[in-house]
């Protein structure tokens, strides 16, 4: 198990790696519907911009841009297998798994151009775990009880299986907070 | 005529335990746990990161190191309910036919404690939240006769099952909150989205009674308590990322907040001590102490592992004892007797190591234990 | 709409990704692979020991390093049959409703090359043999339509599915015989436990059409073959435990036996080098090479891992190279295509390492491939 | 897992440590019966002796008397997990597993007493495979078309479940060889 280096690693990171995503997330607005709460993200509006604003991994220095690294910018709240050590990229689920419709939300700084990108980890599910590249960092994670904003939580619900493979990290919107 | 069935037995066929024990062969058995077990045993939790269809829990005397027996929990195995009332022990577990694939079957297993074995299973709806395992997925209630299994669809409700009929009850709408927390006879509470508690009763039958929500007595945005709380007697001790106890009694029908307080210093805080771990507290009984598994670190680290223990006395609030571990942990216990023991485990190396709480050595280890050791309990 | 549709993603309900793709958002997909597989993409098996319920296959492309895939194969897997007339994955599996326990079902399951997802499966007799894996469990016939798999209770036998049908023909009782080698159309022959080959053949609709036994073509108690044979054209290749090849025709309807030759000249014996290893063969076809791992050893360490595989031109039946490996390797294989690489891989250590076979030169190493690698396949 | 350990432990030990049981084995006699090779093990016979004939592993030196060390005497064609490693011991299957019934023979000799028993490695069955103390010796092996002789066989046959525990290690009888 490559757990033990990955957990390590990131108790050496220690203070340094975390930048202050969750001053960001305490301003967060929630809604309460129904006796369940759900947060009004202040996601930018889709015809503002096009998936040609979506930023260039390309661009960018080191791990930064490397969608297999831990490091890689859209990873920051992560908890499992990055699926693009595992058949998918950032934004496919490796083959024949399944895409998990329902997910919790990260907010990411893309270190290319300082924006804050709204981040859906879907978990791909339906093929025994995968055990490649093992990430975890967290950023802004909440308890169980915050689902929304829980990677604990098992997210392969409402698919044929749920046992879990990996999880992608794709952008869904922009920040509205810059 | 006994030969000759030793003989059938090395031709690939069958023979007697009884015949062979009547000449120089030794009598083949199979091992069973005593009726009573000594209180240095673990429960060593395995969720088989990896092949999480099949979860196991090992039983350990971490007196010896001894490897005492092998229990086959299922997919996403969270944890053991271990009644007191009743010679059984308890698991919910996910299946498919194909191990991964297929039709979901949740269900609750019936365990024989002298076998490990199961003896019955009652089936649940196929709707338990799965994912990292914490102790609060489920819990039996104070009378031991009711279990609650925590279900997530993303619709949030609790699987209400009757352990002496060895029946499914009733699920239950709880939306908004979360996991399960015992409180009393046919009563648990849950954590909710918005820092409240809710309160769920049950009828007689095990059917749902209703449910009071308290204020929030939190903040989940600023400065959020973890699921993994622990009970000591009547009150529940939640803890936030930022080191803050906020002790609920819950001897009476609605819980009562009690002043919170701080496991940090103000040099503490500086310093960037954090809690964290997936299974960061333990508390002693009859000692009042709470242990707390502690590192330094940034915002975030609230699943880091640690590298020390610290042991507060839970009447003075004081911070008594810091127990500087050999290695990482992730989960944390403590047993509940006269001369307890401190267990540590890390998930990233199947171990477990036991300490003496009080002058924090190291007394051994014990190697081998599954693959991913995601919670430790005692009975 | 739109906005409105992802913002109740967000609420933890579902959207359609064409939706998201309409804005600042990535389209989330599922990857698929292309109709044809490259030839250096090679197919790593892991039992899984542990959990050998979720056994598991790798695609992994041992050009770039990447990993491409995984076939969930399921209990005590063993290999996979990869035809090359039809666009199908065959593996035999065995399933218990609750992991590892209940009535057991074995199935051949079928899987679509392109997702590595079942798309139908076989039951079969529920006593298909199991333990350390090995290529000889199962094979297709010649002409690809038969799929046979080794039974074992302990009685004997093998069963017969009809691929092209999906269903499963009949079980064939085969005493004293065991594994699949297949030698023609509708034909395959196993290894007796008296030195002997039993061949078998089958009607047109995959019936038992007769089979008819060899004379012993070797001493199981004096210097027993391997298992692990490979096949060359109409040859098979078995290598015995002191390193002589006897090499079989199966051209015809009986096997031909050809002269036996040695791996180890008198030297090399001297030096105690002897074969070792779960699946310690592999030959190039069009350059007619055979492959063997190799390492220095006593008598009984026919399974033991090796650091050195020898190269031999299967015309002149001389050695042509030995490769030194950077570690120790339990199996090795060859891709067969013009620039072939030599892959290799230990069980107690989840990589796949890959060697140029003229030079030895370790050309990259693919590490975190499940646990327990027990045999390596090309397409 | 501890595979890699066992392994390279064992493949640096080397010819040292393996007596010549083969010799023995090859003398073994095998008798045809209806197309299947049984052998006819030479079991001294059971009124010869009692159980008190036993040999006792207390008196022995160093990790040859240890049941939970690879280097046991009894498991000389061991390949698998020592249950006296997994809640069992040389002679007793774990709590809540089955024993199979029917298994392969192997032939240790004793150091203690310098005299050769037939080992009956039966595995015990239904729970996840325990994979502790993992012991590959092999001693007189043989491959699964001699499956008397095999231990690379499963032999969780005839039981409940075929999931392989782990293996004991039980004398059934003295080699009649000495």
């Amino acid at each position: 198990m490559k757990l033990v280096d990955r957990w390590v690693e990131r108790s050496v990171r220690g203070v340094a790696q975390r930048t202050s995503r969750r001053h960001f997330m305490s301003r967060l607005g929630v809604l309460l519907v129904g006796g369940s709460v759900l947060p009004l993200l202040p996601v930018a509006r889709s015809n503002e911009s096009s998936v040609a604003d979506l930023p260039d991994d390309a661009s960018l220095e080191g791990t930064a841009g490397d969608p297999r690294s831990c490091n890689y910018w859209r990873h920051c709240a992560i908890d499992g297998a990055p699926c693009s050590c595992c058949g998918g990229s950032q934004t496919a689920c490796p083959p024949g798994t399944e895409l998990s419709a329902i997910t919790w939300i990260g907010t990411c700084r893309n270190p290319g151009n300082g924006k804050n990108y709204i981040i859906s980890y879907n978990d791909c599910c339906g093929k025994s775990t995968c055990g490649r590249c093992m990430c975890f960092r967290s950023e802004g994670d909440k308890p169980i009880y915050v689902p929304q904003k829980s990677n604990d939580i098992n997210w392969c619900q409402g698919t044929n299986s749920n046992i879990y493979h990996c999880t992608i990290a794709a952008v869904i919107g922009q920040s509205a907070d810059e | 005529m006994c030969v000759v069935r030793r003989l059938i037995l090395i031709m690939l066929l069958s023979c007697s335990p009884l015949c062979l024990a009547q000449g120089l062969a030794d009598r083949m058995t199979i091992a069973t746990l005593p009726p009573e077990y000594q209180p240095h045993w673990v429960w060593v939790n395995d969720i088989a990161y990896g092949h999480v269809a099949d979860g196991q829990a090992f039983l350990v005397d971490a007196d010896t190191g001894r490897f005492l027996a092998t229990l086959s929990a299922g997919g996403f195995f969270m944890k053991l309910e271990l009644p007191s009332t009743r010679n059984e022990i308890y698991a919910a577990a996910t299946f498919y036919p194909r191990v991964n694939r297929g039709e979901r079957t949740d269900v609750v297993t019936i365990f024989d404690p002298q076998t490990l074995s199961p003896v019955d299973e009652v089936i649940i709806p196929p709707r338990r939240q799965t994912g990292n395992p914490t102790l609060a997925h489920s819990a039996l209630t104070d009378e031991q006769r009711f279990m609650a299994i925590y279900n997530m669809t993303p619709a949030q409700s609790v699987s209400v099952v009757d352990m002496q009929e060895r029946k499914f009850v009733e699920e239950i709408a709880t939306p908004g909150c979360a996991l399960i927390y015992p409180t009393g006879i046919r009563r648990f509470q849950m954590l909710c989205g918005d820092g409240s508690l809710l309160t769920v009763s049950l009828n007689e039958d095990g059917s749902g009674a209703g449910q009071v929500r308290s204020k929030p007595f939190f903040d989940p945005w600023q400065d959020p308590v973890t699921e993994k709380a622990v009970r000591i007697n009547n009150q529940w001790l939640y803890v936030s990322f930022d080191g803050y106890v906020y002790p609920v009694d819950v001897a009476g029908k609605e819980p009562k907040f009690l002043p919170t307080w701080s496991l940090l210093s103000a040099e503490d805080r500086a310093e960037s001590w954090r809690i964290g771990g997936l299974q960061h507290l333990a508390v002693h009984e009859r000692r009042q102490l709470l242990f707390s598994l502690m590192h330094k670190g940034g915002i975030d680290s609230h699943k880091d592992p640690g590298n020390y223990v610290w042991v507060y006395d839970l009447r003075s609030k004081k911070r008594i004892n810091r127990i500087k571990l050999k290695g990482a942990a992730s989960a944390i216990q403590v047993t509940q007797d006269d001369q307890p023991l401190l267990l540590t485990a890390f998930i990233g190396n199947p171990k477990l190591t036991v300490y003496d709480p009080d002058s924090g050595e190291r007394l051994r280890t014990i190697k081998q234990l599954g693959s991913t050791i995601t919670g430790l309990q005692t009975n």
